[in-house]
Protein backbone atom coordinates (compact mmCIF):
# COMPACT_ATOMS: atom_id res chain seq x y z
CA UNK A 1 0.00 0.00 0.00
CA UNK A 2 2.92 2.32 0.80
CA UNK A 3 4.25 1.58 -2.69
CA UNK A 4 1.00 2.83 -4.19
CA UNK A 5 1.28 6.13 -2.32
CA UNK A 6 4.91 6.52 -3.33
CA UNK A 7 3.84 5.96 -6.94
CA UNK A 8 1.21 8.66 -6.43
CA UNK A 9 3.85 11.04 -5.02
CA UNK A 10 6.14 10.52 -8.01
CA UNK A 11 3.29 11.01 -10.51
CA UNK A 12 2.27 14.26 -8.83
CA UNK A 13 5.87 15.47 -8.85
CA UNK A 14 6.06 14.92 -12.60
CA UNK A 15 2.80 16.86 -13.00
CA UNK A 16 4.42 19.73 -11.10
CA UNK A 17 7.16 19.68 -13.75
CA UNK A 18 4.52 20.41 -16.43
CA UNK A 19 3.24 23.43 -14.51
CA UNK A 20 6.81 24.57 -13.92
CA UNK A 21 7.24 24.61 -17.69
CA UNK A 22 4.21 26.91 -17.87
CA UNK A 23 5.67 29.18 -15.17
CA UNK A 24 9.02 29.48 -16.96
CA UNK A 25 7.77 29.61 -20.53
CA UNK A 26 4.40 31.37 -20.21
CA UNK A 27 4.02 34.15 -22.79
CA UNK A 28 2.29 36.56 -20.38
CA UNK A 29 2.62 37.14 -16.67
CA UNK A 30 -0.85 35.72 -16.05
CA UNK A 31 0.17 32.35 -17.46
CA UNK A 32 2.87 32.28 -14.84
CA UNK A 33 0.37 33.12 -12.10
CA UNK A 34 -1.91 30.30 -13.28
CA UNK A 35 1.04 27.92 -13.28
CA UNK A 36 1.83 28.95 -9.72
CA UNK A 37 -1.79 28.25 -8.70
CA UNK A 38 -1.55 24.80 -10.26
CA UNK A 39 1.72 24.08 -8.47
CA UNK A 40 0.24 25.04 -5.11
CA UNK A 41 -2.80 22.80 -5.67
CA UNK A 42 -0.40 19.92 -6.29
CA UNK A 43 1.58 20.90 -3.20
CA UNK A 44 -1.59 20.76 -1.07
CA UNK A 45 -2.35 17.24 -2.33
CA UNK A 46 1.29 16.19 -1.87
CA UNK A 47 1.15 17.33 1.76
CA UNK A 48 -1.84 15.09 2.50
CA UNK A 49 -0.27 12.14 0.65
CA UNK A 50 2.94 12.55 2.67
CA UNK A 51 0.86 12.54 5.83
CA UNK A 52 -0.73 9.27 4.72
CA UNK A 53 2.69 7.72 4.06
CA UNK A 54 4.01 8.78 7.48
CA UNK A 55 0.70 7.99 9.25
CA UNK A 56 0.64 11.50 10.75
CA UNK A 57 -2.23 12.97 8.73
CA UNK A 58 -3.49 15.35 11.42
CA UNK A 59 -0.17 17.23 11.41
CA UNK A 60 0.37 17.38 7.65
CA UNK A 61 -3.23 18.45 7.00
CA UNK A 62 -2.52 21.61 8.98
CA UNK A 63 0.34 22.41 6.60
CA UNK A 64 -1.99 21.83 3.66
CA UNK A 65 -4.61 24.19 5.10
CA UNK A 66 -1.90 26.79 5.58
CA UNK A 67 -0.80 26.33 1.97
CA UNK A 68 -4.35 26.78 0.70
CA UNK A 69 -4.90 30.03 2.60
CA UNK A 70 -1.44 31.42 1.73
CA UNK A 71 -2.06 30.57 -1.89
CA UNK A 72 -5.21 32.71 -1.77
CA UNK A 73 -3.38 35.64 -0.14
CA UNK A 74 -0.51 35.42 -2.63
CA UNK A 75 -2.84 35.21 -5.64
CA UNK A 76 -4.80 38.25 -4.42
CA UNK A 77 -1.62 40.26 -3.87
CA UNK A 78 -0.36 39.40 -7.35
CA UNK A 79 -3.73 40.14 -8.96
CA UNK A 80 -4.09 43.51 -7.19
CA UNK A 81 -0.54 44.44 -8.14
CA UNK A 82 -0.96 43.52 -11.79
CA UNK A 83 -4.32 45.30 -12.06
CA UNK A 84 -2.81 48.58 -10.93
CA UNK A 85 0.44 48.17 -12.82
CA UNK A 86 -0.77 46.81 -16.19
CA UNK A 87 1.07 44.28 -18.31
CA UNK A 88 4.81 44.72 -18.69
CA UNK B 1 15.34 3.00 -0.99
CA UNK B 2 11.94 4.15 -2.23
CA UNK B 3 12.09 7.14 0.08
CA UNK B 4 15.25 8.42 -1.57
CA UNK B 5 13.67 8.24 -5.06
CA UNK B 6 11.14 10.85 -4.09
CA UNK B 7 13.61 13.11 -2.33
CA UNK B 8 15.76 12.98 -5.48
CA UNK B 9 12.77 14.04 -7.58
CA UNK B 10 11.89 16.90 -5.25
CA UNK B 11 15.51 18.07 -5.18
CA UNK B 12 15.49 17.99 -8.97
CA UNK B 13 12.47 20.30 -8.92
CA UNK B 14 14.25 22.64 -6.50
CA UNK B 15 17.28 22.72 -8.81
CA UNK B 16 15.12 23.38 -11.88
CA UNK B 17 13.31 26.25 -10.21
CA UNK B 18 16.55 27.73 -8.90
CA UNK B 19 18.24 27.64 -12.30
CA UNK B 20 15.11 28.95 -14.02
CA UNK B 21 15.37 32.08 -11.90
CA UNK B 22 18.53 32.94 -13.84
CA UNK B 23 16.98 32.31 -17.25
CA UNK B 24 14.03 34.71 -17.22
CA UNK B 25 14.33 38.27 -18.46
CA UNK B 26 12.14 40.23 -16.02
CA UNK B 27 12.07 40.54 -12.26
CA UNK B 28 8.39 39.73 -11.80
CA UNK B 29 8.72 36.28 -13.33
CA UNK B 30 11.72 35.53 -11.16
CA UNK B 31 9.60 36.48 -8.12
CA UNK B 32 7.00 33.87 -9.12
CA UNK B 33 9.64 31.22 -9.77
CA UNK B 34 11.16 32.04 -6.39
CA UNK B 35 7.71 31.43 -4.85
CA UNK B 36 7.44 27.99 -6.47
CA UNK B 37 11.00 27.26 -5.34
CA UNK B 38 9.87 27.93 -1.75
CA UNK B 39 6.95 25.54 -2.21
CA UNK B 40 9.28 22.76 -3.38
CA UNK B 41 11.77 23.45 -0.63
CA UNK B 42 9.11 23.21 2.05
CA UNK B 43 7.87 19.94 0.50
CA UNK B 44 11.42 18.63 0.84
CA UNK B 45 11.48 19.69 4.51
CA UNK B 46 8.12 17.99 5.12
CA UNK B 47 9.37 14.82 3.42
CA UNK B 48 12.45 14.80 5.67
CA UNK B 49 10.18 15.06 8.72
CA UNK B 50 10.96 18.66 9.75
CA UNK B 51 7.37 19.82 9.78
CA UNK B 52 7.98 23.07 11.69
CA UNK B 53 10.68 24.18 9.25
CA UNK B 54 8.35 23.28 6.38
CA UNK B 55 5.60 25.42 7.87
CA UNK B 56 7.91 28.41 8.36
CA UNK B 57 9.26 28.02 4.83
CA UNK B 58 5.73 27.96 3.40
CA UNK B 59 4.54 30.97 5.41
CA UNK B 60 7.60 33.19 5.07
CA UNK B 61 9.13 31.98 1.82
CA UNK B 62 6.09 31.37 -0.32
CA UNK B 63 3.55 33.73 1.25
CA UNK B 64 5.22 36.70 2.91
CA UNK B 65 8.31 36.72 0.68
CA UNK B 66 6.31 36.87 -2.54
CA UNK B 67 4.11 39.66 -1.21
CA UNK B 68 7.11 41.69 0.03
CA UNK B 69 8.94 41.30 -3.28
CA UNK B 70 5.82 42.42 -5.13
CA UNK B 71 5.41 45.47 -2.89
CA UNK B 72 9.02 46.35 -3.67
CA UNK B 73 8.42 45.91 -7.40
CA UNK B 74 5.36 48.12 -7.07
CA UNK B 75 7.63 51.06 -6.21
CA UNK B 76 10.11 50.25 -8.99
CA UNK B 77 9.91 51.87 -12.41
CA UNK B 78 9.08 49.38 -15.22
CA UNK B 79 12.39 50.06 -17.00
CA UNK B 80 14.30 49.00 -13.90
CA UNK B 81 12.56 45.65 -13.61
CA UNK B 82 14.05 44.30 -16.86
CA UNK B 83 17.20 42.29 -16.48
CA UNK B 84 20.27 42.40 -18.70
CA UNK B 85 22.77 39.92 -17.34
CA UNK B 86 26.28 39.46 -18.65
CA UNK B 87 27.02 35.83 -19.57
CA UNK B 88 28.37 33.82 -16.61
CA UNK B 89 32.16 33.38 -16.37
CA UNK B 90 33.55 30.13 -17.72
CA UNK B 91 35.30 29.27 -14.46
CA UNK B 92 31.94 29.32 -12.63
CA UNK B 93 30.18 27.20 -15.24
CA UNK B 94 32.92 24.56 -15.08
CA UNK B 95 33.92 24.84 -11.43
CA UNK B 96 30.56 24.83 -9.64
CA UNK B 97 29.36 21.40 -10.92
CA UNK B 98 32.76 19.95 -9.96
CA UNK B 99 32.37 21.40 -6.47
CA UNK B 100 28.87 19.90 -6.28
CA UNK B 101 30.18 16.45 -7.25
CA UNK B 102 32.92 16.72 -4.61
CA UNK B 103 30.35 17.61 -1.94
CA UNK B 104 28.13 14.69 -2.99
CA UNK B 105 31.12 12.33 -2.71
CA UNK B 106 31.92 13.71 0.74
CA UNK B 107 28.29 13.28 1.80
CA UNK B 108 28.77 9.50 1.60
CA UNK B 109 30.92 9.62 4.75
CA UNK B 110 28.24 11.34 6.83
CA UNK B 111 26.39 9.08 9.31
CA UNK B 112 23.02 7.68 8.28
CA UNK B 113 19.85 9.70 8.87
CA UNK B 114 18.73 8.91 12.45
CA UNK B 115 21.69 6.60 13.11
CA UNK B 116 21.79 5.81 16.89
CA UNK B 117 25.60 5.32 16.90
CA UNK B 118 26.50 8.65 15.28
CA UNK B 119 28.58 10.99 17.50
CA UNK B 120 25.84 13.54 18.41
CA UNK B 121 23.43 10.78 19.35
CA UNK B 122 26.01 9.11 21.59
CA UNK B 123 27.51 12.06 23.45
CA UNK B 124 25.38 15.20 23.49
CA UNK B 125 21.73 14.29 23.07
CA UNK B 126 21.48 11.86 26.04
CA UNK B 127 22.99 14.47 28.38
CA UNK B 128 20.44 17.08 27.39
CA UNK B 129 17.59 14.59 27.50
CA UNK B 130 18.51 13.31 30.97
CA UNK B 131 19.50 16.53 32.71
CA UNK B 132 17.41 19.27 31.11
CA UNK B 133 14.42 18.99 33.44
CA UNK B 134 16.57 18.85 36.58
CA UNK B 135 18.68 21.80 35.41
CA UNK B 136 16.02 24.15 34.07
CA UNK B 137 12.59 22.87 35.29
CA UNK B 138 11.24 23.27 31.73
CA UNK B 139 9.21 20.34 30.39
CA UNK B 140 10.11 20.98 26.72
CA UNK B 141 13.69 20.03 25.86
CA UNK B 142 13.87 22.25 22.77
CA UNK B 143 12.77 25.27 24.81
CA UNK B 144 15.31 24.53 27.52
CA UNK B 145 18.12 24.24 24.97
CA UNK B 146 17.16 27.45 23.20
CA UNK B 147 16.33 29.58 26.21
CA UNK B 148 18.68 28.19 28.86
CA UNK B 149 21.74 26.35 27.60
CA UNK B 150 22.11 28.71 24.65
CA UNK B 151 20.55 31.81 26.19
CA UNK B 152 23.37 34.17 25.14
CA UNK B 153 23.19 32.91 21.56
CA UNK B 154 19.45 33.57 21.46
CA UNK B 155 19.90 36.98 23.09
CA UNK B 156 22.43 38.12 20.48
CA UNK B 157 20.19 36.79 17.68
CA UNK B 158 17.35 38.86 19.05
CA UNK B 159 19.65 41.92 19.13
CA UNK B 160 20.54 41.38 15.47
CA UNK B 161 16.89 41.14 14.44
CA UNK B 162 16.03 44.21 16.55
CA UNK B 163 18.83 46.20 14.87
CA UNK B 164 17.59 45.15 11.45
CA UNK B 165 14.07 46.27 12.41
CA UNK B 166 15.34 49.68 13.56
CA UNK B 167 17.29 50.08 10.32
CA UNK B 168 14.18 49.27 8.26
CA UNK B 169 12.08 51.73 10.28
CA UNK B 170 14.68 54.47 9.75
CA UNK B 171 14.89 53.82 6.02
CA UNK B 172 11.16 53.54 5.40
CA UNK B 173 9.81 56.46 7.48
CA UNK B 174 7.99 59.33 5.83
CA UNK B 175 10.37 62.14 4.81
CA UNK B 176 8.20 64.90 6.30
CA UNK B 177 7.65 63.57 9.78
CA UNK C 1 -38.45 36.76 7.15
CA UNK C 2 -35.17 38.44 8.07
CA UNK C 3 -33.52 36.89 11.11
CA UNK C 4 -32.66 39.22 13.96
CA UNK C 5 -29.15 40.01 15.15
CA UNK C 6 -28.99 37.45 18.02
CA UNK C 7 -30.25 34.63 15.80
CA UNK C 8 -27.71 35.45 13.08
CA UNK C 9 -24.97 35.77 15.69
CA UNK C 10 -25.74 32.31 17.09
CA UNK C 11 -25.80 30.78 13.60
CA UNK C 12 -22.41 32.28 12.71
CA UNK C 13 -20.93 31.21 16.04
CA UNK C 14 -22.10 27.62 15.58
CA UNK C 15 -20.74 27.48 12.02
CA UNK C 16 -17.33 28.75 13.15
CA UNK C 17 -17.28 26.50 16.21
CA UNK C 18 -17.94 23.37 14.16
CA UNK C 19 -14.95 24.23 11.94
CA UNK C 20 -12.88 24.77 15.08
CA UNK C 21 -13.97 21.38 16.47
CA UNK C 22 -12.84 19.62 13.31
CA UNK C 23 -9.50 21.41 13.10
CA UNK C 24 -8.53 21.20 16.76
CA UNK C 25 -9.01 17.54 17.65
CA UNK C 26 -8.62 18.21 21.39
CA UNK C 27 -11.78 17.79 23.41
CA UNK C 28 -10.96 18.61 27.03
CA UNK C 29 -12.84 21.37 28.85
CA UNK C 30 -10.09 23.99 28.65
CA UNK C 31 -9.68 23.81 24.87
CA UNK C 32 -13.43 23.62 24.25
CA UNK C 33 -14.11 26.79 26.26
CA UNK C 34 -11.19 28.60 24.60
CA UNK C 35 -12.39 27.66 21.12
CA UNK C 36 -15.95 28.66 21.90
CA UNK C 37 -14.80 32.06 23.17
CA UNK C 38 -12.67 32.59 20.06
CA UNK C 39 -15.51 31.72 17.69
CA UNK C 40 -17.89 33.99 19.64
CA UNK C 41 -15.42 36.85 19.26
CA UNK C 42 -14.95 36.36 15.52
CA UNK C 43 -18.71 36.04 14.97
CA UNK C 44 -19.34 39.17 17.06
CA UNK C 45 -16.88 41.14 14.96
CA UNK C 46 -18.44 39.95 11.71
CA UNK C 47 -22.20 40.03 12.34
CA UNK C 48 -24.56 42.86 11.59
CA UNK C 49 -22.96 44.66 8.67
CA UNK C 50 -25.54 44.92 5.86
CA UNK C 51 -22.72 45.06 3.26
CA UNK C 52 -21.10 41.82 4.40
CA UNK C 53 -21.81 38.72 2.26
CA UNK C 54 -22.51 36.82 5.48
CA UNK C 55 -25.33 39.12 6.58
CA UNK C 56 -28.45 36.92 6.84
CA UNK C 57 -26.57 34.03 5.29
CA UNK C 58 -28.82 30.94 4.95
CA UNK C 59 -26.35 28.24 6.03
CA UNK C 60 -28.80 25.32 5.85
CA UNK C 61 -30.13 25.91 2.35
CA UNK C 62 -26.61 26.55 1.00
CA UNK C 63 -25.61 23.12 2.29
CA UNK C 64 -28.68 21.67 0.53
CA UNK C 65 -27.64 23.45 -2.69
CA UNK C 66 -24.08 22.09 -2.71
CA UNK C 67 -24.78 18.49 -3.98
CA UNK C 68 -26.38 19.93 -7.12
CA UNK C 69 -23.30 22.15 -7.58
CA UNK C 70 -21.03 19.13 -7.17
CA UNK C 71 -22.85 17.28 -9.95
CA UNK C 72 -22.35 20.31 -12.16
CA UNK C 73 -18.60 20.29 -11.41
CA UNK C 74 -18.35 16.63 -12.50
CA UNK C 75 -20.35 17.32 -15.65
CA UNK C 76 -18.27 20.37 -16.56
CA UNK C 77 -14.98 18.57 -16.03
CA UNK C 78 -16.07 15.70 -18.26
CA UNK C 79 -17.09 18.21 -20.94
CA UNK C 80 -13.73 19.99 -20.70
CA UNK C 81 -11.87 16.67 -20.73
CA UNK C 82 -13.54 15.76 -24.00
CA UNK C 83 -12.54 19.14 -25.45
CA UNK C 84 -8.92 18.91 -24.32
CA UNK C 85 -8.33 15.32 -25.40
CA UNK C 86 -9.89 15.93 -28.82
CA UNK C 87 -6.95 16.21 -31.26
CA UNK C 88 -8.52 19.08 -33.22
CA UNK C 89 -9.21 21.17 -30.06
CA UNK C 90 -12.75 22.34 -31.03
CA UNK C 91 -13.06 25.41 -28.80
CA UNK C 92 -14.88 28.65 -29.69
CA UNK C 93 -14.24 31.15 -26.89
CA UNK C 94 -16.73 34.01 -26.51
CA UNK C 95 -17.44 36.77 -24.01
CA UNK C 96 -21.03 37.16 -22.77
CA UNK C 97 -22.52 39.83 -20.54
CA UNK C 98 -25.25 38.66 -18.21
CA UNK C 99 -27.54 40.63 -15.88
CA UNK C 100 -28.69 39.00 -12.70
CA UNK C 101 -31.67 40.04 -10.55
CA UNK C 102 -30.30 38.80 -7.26
CA UNK C 103 -29.94 41.43 -4.55
CA UNK C 104 -28.14 39.74 -1.67
CA UNK C 105 -24.35 40.17 -1.85
CA UNK C 106 -23.79 36.61 -0.68
CA UNK C 107 -26.04 35.42 -3.51
CA UNK C 108 -23.97 37.34 -6.07
CA UNK C 109 -20.73 35.89 -4.67
CA UNK C 110 -22.21 32.39 -4.80
CA UNK C 111 -23.52 32.94 -8.33
CA UNK C 112 -20.08 34.03 -9.53
CA UNK C 113 -18.51 31.01 -7.90
CA UNK C 114 -21.12 28.66 -9.39
CA UNK C 115 -20.71 30.15 -12.86
CA UNK C 116 -16.99 29.46 -12.65
CA UNK C 117 -17.64 25.88 -11.58
CA UNK C 118 -20.22 25.01 -14.25
CA UNK C 119 -19.57 23.72 -17.78
CA UNK C 120 -17.07 25.79 -19.70
CA UNK C 121 -17.86 29.21 -18.26
CA UNK C 122 -15.72 31.37 -16.02
CA UNK C 123 -16.53 34.74 -14.45
CA UNK C 124 -14.24 37.49 -15.70
CA UNK C 125 -15.69 40.56 -14.02
CA UNK C 126 -18.54 41.35 -11.62
CA UNK C 127 -19.83 44.90 -11.56
CA UNK C 128 -22.86 45.31 -9.31
CA UNK C 129 -25.33 42.90 -10.88
CA UNK C 130 -23.64 42.60 -14.27
CA UNK C 131 -21.47 39.59 -14.97
CA UNK C 132 -18.90 39.33 -17.75
CA UNK C 133 -18.53 35.64 -18.54
CA UNK C 134 -15.95 33.87 -20.70
CA UNK C 135 -17.46 30.76 -22.31
CA UNK C 136 -15.30 28.16 -23.99
CA UNK C 137 -17.90 26.95 -26.51
CA UNK C 138 -21.55 27.38 -27.46
CA UNK C 139 -23.13 24.61 -25.39
CA UNK C 140 -21.38 26.04 -22.35
CA UNK C 141 -23.31 29.30 -22.44
CA UNK C 142 -26.72 27.63 -22.60
CA UNK C 143 -26.95 26.84 -18.91
CA UNK C 144 -26.41 30.46 -17.93
CA UNK C 145 -28.73 32.09 -20.48
CA UNK C 146 -31.68 29.86 -19.55
CA UNK C 147 -31.35 31.19 -15.99
CA UNK C 148 -31.52 27.77 -14.37
CA UNK C 149 -28.82 28.50 -11.86
CA UNK C 150 -30.27 31.87 -10.92
CA UNK C 151 -33.63 30.25 -10.09
CA UNK C 152 -31.85 27.74 -7.85
CA UNK C 153 -30.01 30.54 -6.06
CA UNK C 154 -33.21 32.57 -5.74
CA UNK C 155 -34.70 29.61 -3.92
CA UNK C 156 -31.64 29.40 -1.67
CA UNK C 157 -31.90 33.05 -0.69
CA UNK C 158 -35.76 33.14 -0.85
CA UNK C 159 -35.87 36.01 -3.34
CA UNK C 160 -38.30 36.84 -6.12
CA UNK C 161 -36.80 36.90 -9.62
CA UNK C 162 -39.90 37.59 -11.75
CA UNK C 163 -39.45 41.26 -12.43
CA UNK D 1 -13.28 0.50 1.25
CA UNK D 2 -9.60 0.47 0.28
CA UNK D 3 -10.47 -0.61 -3.27
CA UNK D 4 -12.95 2.26 -3.55
CA UNK D 5 -10.31 4.68 -2.24
CA UNK D 6 -7.72 3.50 -4.79
CA UNK D 7 -10.28 3.77 -7.59
CA UNK D 8 -11.14 7.34 -6.60
CA UNK D 9 -7.46 8.28 -6.42
CA UNK D 10 -6.80 6.86 -9.89
CA UNK D 11 -9.79 8.76 -11.35
CA UNK D 12 -8.44 11.93 -9.69
CA UNK D 13 -4.96 11.37 -11.13
CA UNK D 14 -6.55 11.00 -14.57
CA UNK D 15 -8.25 14.39 -14.22
CA UNK D 16 -5.05 16.00 -12.92
CA UNK D 17 -3.15 14.69 -15.96
CA UNK D 18 -5.88 16.05 -18.25
CA UNK D 19 -5.60 19.46 -16.56
CA UNK D 20 -1.83 19.46 -17.09
CA UNK D 21 -2.30 18.60 -20.79
CA UNK D 22 -4.88 21.39 -20.97
CA UNK D 23 -2.44 23.97 -19.64
CA UNK D 24 -0.03 22.91 -22.36
CA UNK D 25 -2.46 22.77 -25.29
CA UNK D 26 -5.01 25.56 -24.84
CA UNK D 27 -4.21 28.79 -26.69
CA UNK D 28 -4.58 31.73 -24.28
CA UNK D 29 -4.83 32.68 -20.61
CA UNK D 30 -8.62 32.69 -20.52
CA UNK D 31 -8.96 29.15 -21.87
CA UNK D 32 -6.12 27.87 -19.71
CA UNK D 33 -7.84 29.15 -16.60
CA UNK D 34 -10.75 26.80 -17.43
CA UNK D 35 -8.38 23.85 -17.21
CA UNK D 36 -6.68 25.11 -14.05
CA UNK D 37 -9.86 25.97 -12.16
CA UNK D 38 -12.27 23.20 -13.22
CA UNK D 39 -10.48 19.98 -14.10
CA UNK D 40 -7.79 20.56 -11.51
CA UNK D 41 -10.45 21.10 -8.83
CA UNK D 42 -12.24 17.85 -9.69
CA UNK D 43 -8.96 15.93 -9.74
CA UNK D 44 -7.98 17.33 -6.36
CA UNK D 45 -11.45 16.54 -4.97
CA UNK D 46 -11.21 12.93 -6.16
CA UNK D 47 -7.68 12.37 -4.84
CA UNK D 48 -8.42 13.97 -1.46
CA UNK D 49 -11.73 12.09 -1.24
CA UNK D 50 -9.89 8.82 -1.88
CA UNK D 51 -7.33 9.64 0.80
CA UNK D 52 -10.14 10.51 3.24
CA UNK D 53 -11.83 7.17 2.52
CA UNK D 54 -8.52 5.39 3.08
CA UNK D 55 -8.27 6.99 6.53
CA UNK D 56 -11.63 5.51 7.57
CA UNK D 57 -14.24 7.38 9.61
CA UNK D 58 -12.75 9.63 12.24
CA UNK D 59 -11.16 12.96 12.90
CA UNK D 60 -8.55 12.52 10.15
CA UNK D 61 -11.26 12.06 7.52
CA UNK D 62 -13.01 15.24 8.70
CA UNK D 63 -9.74 17.19 8.56
CA UNK D 64 -9.05 16.10 4.99
CA UNK D 65 -12.65 17.04 4.11
CA UNK D 66 -12.01 20.57 5.47
CA UNK D 67 -9.04 20.92 3.08
CA UNK D 68 -11.27 19.62 0.26
CA UNK D 69 -14.02 22.18 0.95
CA UNK D 70 -11.38 24.94 1.12
CA UNK D 71 -10.09 23.86 -2.30
CA UNK D 72 -13.59 23.91 -3.82
CA UNK D 73 -14.23 27.39 -2.43
CA UNK D 74 -10.82 28.94 -3.16
CA UNK D 75 -9.79 27.52 -6.55
CA UNK D 76 -12.49 29.38 -8.56
CA UNK D 77 -11.76 32.56 -6.58
CA UNK D 78 -8.07 32.39 -7.49
CA UNK D 79 -8.83 31.75 -11.17
CA UNK D 80 -11.34 34.62 -11.17
CA UNK D 81 -8.86 37.03 -9.54
CA UNK D 82 -6.17 36.11 -12.05
CA UNK D 83 -8.20 36.49 -15.20
CA UNK D 84 -9.93 39.62 -13.93
CA UNK D 85 -6.46 41.12 -13.56
CA UNK D 86 -5.65 39.89 -17.07
CA UNK D 87 -8.82 41.47 -18.46
CA UNK D 88 -8.28 44.79 -16.69
CA UNK D 89 -4.64 44.88 -17.74
CA UNK D 90 -5.85 44.97 -21.35
CA UNK D 91 -5.52 41.39 -22.57
CA UNK D 92 -8.34 40.42 -24.92
CA UNK D 93 -9.38 36.78 -25.23
CA UNK D 94 -9.30 35.04 -28.58
CA UNK D 95 -12.83 34.83 -29.94
CA UNK D 96 -14.29 32.68 -32.67
CA UNK D 97 -14.41 35.56 -35.19
CA UNK D 98 -10.63 35.91 -35.24
CA UNK D 99 -9.13 32.51 -34.50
Amino acid sequence: MIDFFLFLLITLSFLILVYLYRVIQGPTVFDRVLGLAGISTKAIILGVVMGTVYDRVEMFVDISTGYALLNLVGAFAIAKFLEQRGTP
Amino acid sequence: MMYSVNIALLLLLVLTAASATFLVKELMSSVFILGSYSFFLSLVWAWLGAVDVAFVEAVIGAGLGTVLFLVTLFDTAPKDSRLRRPPPPLAGVLGLPLLGILLLLAANDLPQFGDPTSPPNVHISPVYLQNSYADTLTPNVVTSVLMDYRAFDTLIETVVIFTAGIACALLLREPGS
Amino acid sequence: MKPSFPKQFIANTLALFSVWLVLSGKYDNFHLVLGFMASCGVAWLNTGFPNSPFHNFPWVRVVLYSPWLFLRIVESSLHLTKLILNPSLPIKPTLITYRSHLKHRGAIVLLGNSVTLTPGTITVEVNGNTFLVHAIDDTAAKDLTTGRMERKLAWVFQEDTNH
Amino acid sequence: MVVLAIGLILVGVFFLVVAAIGTLRLPDVFSRSHAVSLTDSLGAICVLGGLALYQGFGINMLKILVVLVLLILLNPVIAHATIRAAYRAGLKPQTKEDP
